[in-house]
């Protein structure tokens, strides 16, 4: 098994990993870590993609690599900003939880006619 | 067609749209409200000039839209102009009116005249969506629960019936093969076209809504029992022949096509004699009124179904004449309402006597206009059956006009409140135009003396003779009709609405359901699964 | 015959995998934070040093050998910080 | 027969380990701990798929500062009561979103396993750029991510620029304009201190160095910002210095300074190359270097904008 | 072996419409306080003068203008592209950034020589922001850049949600955050196996290399799902009520007018220009079944909220089930696609205009009453007759009622699923109109009716102007000339076969 599926396989079961705590963890720092998980699943299938590009001398396709270079970064961007959101909010409420119910405020409520 | 016609036709447009254009500037509104009682001018005289012309179309350049005369459209175009001069001159003559009352006012007015001129689909949508919405402003802004209530049915049935007009229209533009918007185009089209039975139906459905044919006939009475008696007359005299001129225009009148034409018939005739029977179970005039408005138009709509299955492309020209007859009788018995309610009871010996022929004119009454349209509507009704179904339904128009003179009495609360005075002085002059209008403009569809002549007048007489006679007769006998709620099937409407407003609740469920983040996590899985699957396999 | 700078790399760098196991072992096996800690720091140090100091002899330039001392010594360092933070806040947790 | 496969194969079972524990645990805070973890041994995988540029980013950034940033907060987080975040989803729900995410996964194994070959690639092209727009850089991800995709670059800087205000703009109202609140303790530990007074000069001058080198070997203005950003946080936890107020202009100037130059280089390409965001090929080398300074600075000093948080009003 | 450079004449504008707002971001940051305003609000001449430049060298050119970035074309450098869609929403988007920068003003207004308020600077830097964002979406050719576009875009809009502060407002803020960025990878996974496929991204590129094979399905399902995810198409759009009518007024208007248009428009992008050699009638019927969804529940959901902007932002989930509807009718290259096409880009059109004209309103009328209790409407249109105005005029482009561009992408909705033999498709667009009417209906019958009502403070006529204006385009939509519709058509790979 040549090192690059090896790469997919283990990019494939972050993203598997990464959608499965995404989707089910209730705290919102768990989700962000989830969601990074999946980021790196993914930049690991641009790395194999770059690594199987190998071609003119080159061991890599350099552009897969730098895009995931960027990605790297507006990745950890996303992550600032959504600490910073969940911290406030902490320290706002108390609370941290994602339930569109939780937040309703008793004037939200639909009209009932 | 002529420059002059050609200006006076975008002139009746425009006019109304351009005092609209002026309500923008706050300092001009009250001027520009006060001053629309002109704006049907134009209309008129267009009418007037286009009742003998041939048929004409105008392109307005750059914007695509269409203009077109032809008699039909002329004569309903100069008779609802002159109803909205009058109307509104009387109206503004006395106190304005609130600026809301006034643009809605304005707004309709434009729609109703625009609907007669409009020569492709696109503007005939626009003009005929104008006479039929803002019209909710002519009666329903109130915090009187009724009135609410009306306005709600109304503007549920207009929108719905827009909808299925939008969707008929975009049918019938789909099939006509050479992108034309007129139409004439559309109409040539659409017997060849694979959805010329969808189209028919909604055609049929959507404008039934508003010229309340059963069963959807339930929003008329509440709207006119609602609305101040200047608005009854010009929506009931007007606003509903928008309906009939969108059968006229959008049926195929050239091609027979028999069974449309006797489920349109068979709907129509219904359409009278229900319209008569609930009639009498009423008793506030207004409503009385609307529900003879139904009846009327099921004779329209039952002409129009004969001409239809007959593939009679003349009848346009006899149905459009009848309608005008109506245009001008209930407009004017509208008015009659507050007008006999202003001079208070006892009612005076003439004056119940022209009340009574204005009334019995929309039943055929020799020598007045209603004699005439009856004549004109004849050519439709040849067959034994629908001949008999037309006699009957004019001795019920008989029979329920005589029940509405007998409940002139006893007018709503408002009425008197509501008419404008100078309509009140000039009332026995409106009832006489109303009666005898008719005859100026009959030459241009048919022989006047025709009319005259014996057997016609007695043809004409006795139906209404013996519906006036079983309606003192029943009244001799103590007889009262069962009371049926206004609006009648409107309550099963209501209560099919409210088990659909139970619905609600549940969307709401749903909604809050999968606006879980689990829920919309996996749900967007499941899309991203789908629409591989729909690829890899489909 | 090996050359002898390859058995010098040989015995040192398998000195070095020695305390790394060693230091595992005792991550692994060992009661208590405190003592895990200790197994862990000394494995570090030690471990990495020997690592270090075997590969020194096979570094193409004097630039990549001081490199490779440079590494230790950021390793040593850190190591040794952390391991002193983390044993504060055990005793700050036990008290 | 290589050991190398095998490391890989238990380098591969590590890091899918530590991403299942990261997904697994039950505690908030070692879920993050397992991430960081993770986040290193990925940066190992990275050098086994020839990507040593990746490598350092996703050590730096990916791993470390981010590292940084999420201890932070499942520090101050992990103190209050656990369900605040609502209630835990039921076992059939967790089965169907498994069996989903399952699905999803095993489409992408199957998809990779069968991506076309042999592989399309622009390496020929980027080789055959490097003497052109290349500018002759010896590491073509310099060169891409500074000539070939320099819009995205670019970009990428303005995102920076907004995920600082982004974060700033969740502070209080009348804490604008004050510092973000101290990354350490009030009174730091001596080691902490230590680490940092020894720490940080080196690990300045290896950011640089790593920068500089970055137009031929591994490395770049990324990592070397990144590596900066590093030194200046500890210093920072150590309590040597605090974080700068973000209504200063320094602040403001030293974030905006790489996109700025970026964007006016681009703007200037027309008049220096004929086309915007092309290098006149004499030149272009110095250029690019140029330009990465400032970039080098802008990164160096967004990342710990971005872990300081919001101004802080208070005063500690 | 380098390809030559594809840039046209006029290409350099697509450069310059760019780099402007982000240059105006560099400025405003740097300068901050007052001049984060002066900077925002003069820059938008410009910005509309380039995008009209643009239109008008789309339309005269009569085919794309394209800029290849570097002078180096793709696939190793990057492509800005313009056609006549692109052109039409830069437009769109110029005029209304530009009406909602100068709404703002009142309450994001810095005092002359004031402190900096944490506020007015993200307001100002973010509404550029966006303006930068939309401008590569619109014109980005690449779909690596487009990615970054779209997290500019994301980046920009969430801090505008909870400006305000309130915790719902930083809840409603980090669910939209982390559901984006949930769209976001998702999209980023099909742009690798995209690239591992074909080896570019530059859009006409790939779409001469696509073929019907599982990699590419996958990469589409993937990035589709993910931009679904941003555009809140339900069952989606968990964020987005909660979002849209918790930030304030012109930031709502921004984010329902335009910022989900961002994420749909590299929806069709992606269909109608990457994938359009693929035979794709499954995928466009999955996408109508959710329009349909979305129509029925957004609209149903709308007709009972007690709060005029939860109502507004409903109808948006509502809108954007329209814009869906594109898919299964101007998918393949028929006699009726065109119309399709015409339709769903007035769909967006329209949308824009009319809803940030009524978020717009709703902001005025929240400050003049206090609340936006429906409810408590009694009265309220004789006191604010041209706001009043501004949302029937809205709601009537929204129910679909003539003369408004509403109504011109019904009509021509309904007349392609009528060609195209889809008469499914009418259900949602004529129940969706009833519905709307509805949800108006509700609206301004309250207000109509009679009752005394106390004004906190009247609002500034300019500011009820502008919304006006915004109400007064979507109507005008409905008049659009036929040339607008040949604008459209420019660039449009399907368009009267212009792909072989």
């Amino acid at each position: 098994m040549s090192p690059w599926v090896l790469a997919g396989l283990v990019g494939a079961a972050l993203v598997g990993l990464g959608l499965y705590g995404l989707i089910l963890h209730p705290h919102p720092l768990r989700k962000l870590l989830a969601f990074n998980l999946i980021g790196s699943g993914v930049f690991l299938v641009f790395g194999i993609v770059a690594r199987r590009g190998a071609a003119a001398g080159f061991s890599f396709d350099p552009i897969p690599q730098a895009m995931v270079i960027t990605g790297i970064v507006v990745a950890f961007a996303a992550s600032a900003l959504a600490v910073a959101l969940i911290l406030r909010l902490h320290a706002e409420s108390g609370r941290v939880t994602l339930d569109p119910e939780a937040w309703t405020k008793p004037d939200d409520g639909a009209a009932k006619s | 067609m002529s420059h002059l016609s050609s200006t006076l036709l975008v002139a009746s447009l425009a006019a109304p749209l351009a005092l609209l254009a002026a309500c923008f500037v706050k300092n001009w509104r009250p001027r520009a409200l006060a001053l629309q009682w002109l704006a049907p001018a134009p209309g008129l005289a267009a009418g007037l000039l286009g009742l003998t012309a041939a048929p004409a179309s105008f392109d307005l350049p750059g914007l695509g839209f269409t203009l077109r005369l032809d008699p039909p459209g002329a004569l309903l175009l100069a008779a609802a102009s002159l109803l909205w001069i009058v109307v509104t001159a009387a109206v503004w003559r006395e106190r304005a009116p609130d600026e809301r009352f006034g643009l809605s006012w304005l707004l309709t007015m434009a729609g109703s005249l625009g609907v007669f001129i409009a020569g492709d689909l696109v503007s005939f949508y626009l003009v005929y969506a104008l006479v039929s919405i803002p019209a909710y402003g002519l009666f329903a802004f109130s915090d009187d629960a009724e009135k609410k209530r009306a306005g709600a049915i109304y503007m549920a049935f207009a929108i719905l019936g827009e909808a299925l007009l939008l969707l008929a229209f975009a049918a019938l533009a789909a099939g006509e093969p050479h992108g034309s918007s007129r139409i004439a185009d559309m109409m040539a089209a659409l017997p060849a076209s694979p959805w010329r039975d969808a189209i028919l139906a909604l055609i049929v459905a959507g404008f039934g809504m508003k010229m309340g044919l059963i069963p959807f006939n339930g929003w008329m009475p509440l709207n006119y029992a609602a609305a101040p008696i200047p608005a009854a007359a010009v929506l009931s005299g007007a606003g509903v022949k928008a309906g009939v001129i969108g059968l006229i225009r959008f049926l195929p009148l050239g091609v027979p096509l028999q069974g449309w034409g006797e489920a349109l018939a068979a709907l129509g005739f219904l359409t009278a004699i229900y319209g008569v029977l609930l009639g009498l179970t009423q008793q506030n005039p207004k409503t009385i009124l609307a529900y003879s408005s139904i009846s009327q138009m099921g004779v329209i709509a039952a002409a129009l179904g004969m001409a239809l299955g007959a593939g009679d492309i003349s009848a346009s020209g006899d149905v459009a004449f009848y309608a005008a007859n109506h245009l001008l009788v209930k407009a004017a018995l509208f008015l009659t309402i507050g007008a006999l309610a202003m001079r208070g009871a006892p009612l005076g010996g003439w004056t119940l006597a022209l009340a009574a022929t204005l009334a019995l004119s929309l039943a055929g009454l020799p020598f007045t206009g209603g004699a005439l349209a009856k004549l004109a509507s004849k050519a439709q009704f040849v067959s034994g059956w629908a001949a008999s179904l037309a006699t009957l339904s004019s001795i019920g128009t008989a029979l329920l006009m005589t029940h509405f003179v007998a409940r002139l009495d006893a007018p709503p609360p408002d009425a008197a409140r509501e008419c404008p005075s100078a309509l009140v002085r000039f009332w026995p002059a409106v009832a006489l135009g109303a009666i005898l209008l008719p005859w100026l403009f009959f030459p241009a569809f048919g022989y006047v003396s025709k009319a005259l002549e014996i057997a016609k007048i007695w043809e004409g007489l006795w139906p209404v003779l013996l519906g006036v006679g079983l309606a003192l007769g029943l009244r001799r006998l103590g007889w009262t009709a069962p009371r049926v709620p206004a609006g009648d099937s409107i309550v099963l409407f209501e209560g099919a609405f409210t088990r659909l407003l139970a619905l609600g609740p549940g969307f709401e469920t749903l909604d809050a359901r999968l606006r879980q983040w689990p829920a919309a996590g996996v749900s967007l899985l499941l899309i991203v699964l789908a629409l591989l699957a729909a690829g890899v396999l489909g | 015959m090996i050359p002898l700078v390859d058995l010098f790399s040989l015995c040192a760098i398998g000195a070095g995998v020695f305390f790394f196991f060693a230091g595992t072992v005792g991550l692994l096996r060992f009661p208590d934070s405190l003592t895990r800690l200790h197994a862990l720091a000394k494995a570090d140090n030690l471990g990495l040093g020997l690592v270090a100091l075997g590969l020194l002899p096979r570094a193409d330039s004097a630039l990549a050998a001081f490199k490779l001392i440079v590494i230790w010594a950021l390793v040593l360092l850190s190591g040794a910080s952390t391991a002193q933070l983390i044993g504060r806040a055990l005793r700050r947790g036990r008290k | 027969m290589s050991v190398l496969p095998f490391l890989d194969v238990a380098l591969a079972l590590l890091v899918v380990g530590l991403a299942v524990w990261t997904i697994a645990a039950r505690d908030l805070f070692a879920s993050v701990v397992g991430y960081v973890a993770y986040g290193l041994l990925l940066a190992l995988v990275w050098v086994r798929l020839y990507a040593p540029d990746v490598a350092l980013t996703e050590a730096a950034v990916g791993s470390g500062v981010t590292g940084v940033l999420l201890i932070t907060a499942g520090k101050r987080l992990g103190a209050a009561r656990a369900g605040e975040a609502g209630p835990s989803p039921g076992l059939a729900l967790k089965l169907f979103a498994g069996a989903l995410a399952l699905l999803v996964a095993g489409a992408l194994v199957a998809i990779i396993l069968i991506l076309p070959d042999p592989a399309p690639s622009l390496a020929p092209q980027a080789a055959a750029a490097a003497d052109g727009p290349g500018a002759g850089l010896g590491n073509p991800i310099t060169a891409v991510l500074i000539s070939y995709r320099s819009f995205d670059t670019m970009l990428e800087k303005v995102v920076l620029i907004l995920a600082v205000l982004g974060v700033w703009s969740v502070g209080a109202d009348k804490a604008w304009g004050a510092a973000p609140a101290p990354l350490g303790r009030r009174n730091p530990y001596g080691a902490t201190v230590f680490l940092a007074q020894m720490l940080a000069p080196v690990g300045a001058v290896i950011g640089v160095h790593i920068f500089w080198v970055g137009a031929d070997a591994p490395g770049g203005a990324f990592q070397g910002g990144a590596l900066l950003a590093a030194m200046w946080m500890i210093a920072m936890m150590a309590r040597i210095t605090e974080p700068p107020r973000v209504d200063a202009r320094w602040l403001r100037l030293a974030l905006v300074a790489g996109p700025a130059v970026f964007l006016i280089a681009g703007l200037a390409g027309p008049l220096m190359a004929g086309s915007f965001f092309a290098f006149p090929h004499a030149f272009a080398k110095p250029i690019i270097l140029f330009i990465e300074a400032f970039m080098l600075l802008s990164i160096a000093v967004a990342l710990p904008a971005l872990v300081a948080g919001p101004p802080n009003g208070r005063s500690e | 072996m380098m390809p030559p450079d594809p840039t046209t004449p006029g290409g350099a504008l697509l450069v310059l419409a760019i780099l402007l707002p982000c240059a105006g971001i560099i400025l405003s940051f740097v300068l901050g306080g007052r001049n984060a305003e002066r900077v925002a609000l003069g820059l938008t001449p410009f910005g509309f003068a380039l995008a009209c430049a643009i239109a008008f060298h789309v339309a005269s050119a009569g085919k794309p203008i394209v800029y290849a970035l570097g002078g180096l074309a793709p696939p190793l450098g990057i492509a800005l592209r313009a056609d006549g869609v692109s052109a039409v929403m830069l437009v769109a988007a110029a005029v209304i950034l530009t009406a909602a920068g100068f709404y703002a003003r009142a309450k994001f207004a810095t005092p002359e020589g004031g402190p900096e308020s944490r506020s007015a600077l993200t307001f100002w830097i973010m509404l550029q922001a966006i303006w930068a964002a939309l401008t590569i979406i619109f014109v980005g050719g690449d779909l690596f850049n487009l990615y970054v576009a779209l997290e500019l875009l994301t980046f920009a809009a969430v801090p505008l949600v909870c400006i305000d502060g309130r915790p719902e407002t930083l809840a409603a803020a980090l669910r939209y955050l982390l559901f984006a960025l949930f769209g976001s990878i998702s999209y980023l996974l099909g742009v690798a196996l995209f690239y591992g496929a074909y080896g570019t991204l530059d859009i006409p590129l790939l779409a001469q290399r696509v073929q019907s094979t599982p990699i590419v399905w996958l990469a589409a399902a993937l990035m589709t799902g993910g931009l679904l995810a941003k555009t809140a198409l339900f069952p989606l759009h968990l964020w987005l009520p909660p979002a849209h009518a918790n930030a304030p007024a012109a930031a709502s208007a921004v984010l329902s007018g335009l910022v989900v248009k961002g994420s749909f428009f590299l929806t069709l992008r992606l269909w109608f220009y990457v994938l359009p050699a693929l035979s794709a009638a499954g995928a466009a019927n999955i996408l109508g079944a959710l329009a349909l969804a979305a129509i029925i529940t957004g609209s149903v959901l709308a007709l009972r909220q007690a709060r005029l902007k939860l109502l507004i932002a409903y109808s948006t989930v509502a809108q954007i089930g329209y814009l869906f509807l594109v898919f299964p009718l101007a998918t393949g290259a028929h006699v009726w696609s065109g119309i399709g096409w015409s339709a769903g880009v007035m769909q967006i059109l329209a949308h824009a205009f009319a809803k940030a004209a009524m978020f717009l309103s709703a902001g005025l009328l929240a400050e003049a009453l206090g609340h936006d209790q429906i409810a408590r409407f009694a009265g309220a249109a004789r006191a604010l007759p041209m706001t009043f105005l501004t949302l029937g005029l809205g709601g009537l482009s929204l129910m679909g009622l003539p003369p408004s561009g509403g109504f011109s992408a019904k009509w021509l909705m309904l007349q392609a699923s009528v060609a195209s033999g889809q008469w499914v498709w009418t259900l949602p667009v004529l129940a969706g109109g009833l519905l709307a009417a509805g949800y108006v209906y509700r609206i301004l019958t309250p207000a109509l009716s009679e009752g005394d009502i106390m004004l906190k403070a009247p609002p500034k006529r300019s500011r009820e102007a502008i919304a006006l204006g915004l109400a007064l385009i979507a109507l005008a939509l409905g008049f659009a000339p036929q040339g607008f519709f040949d604008l459209l058509e420019i660039g449009r790979p399907l368009a009267a076969g212009t792909l072989q």
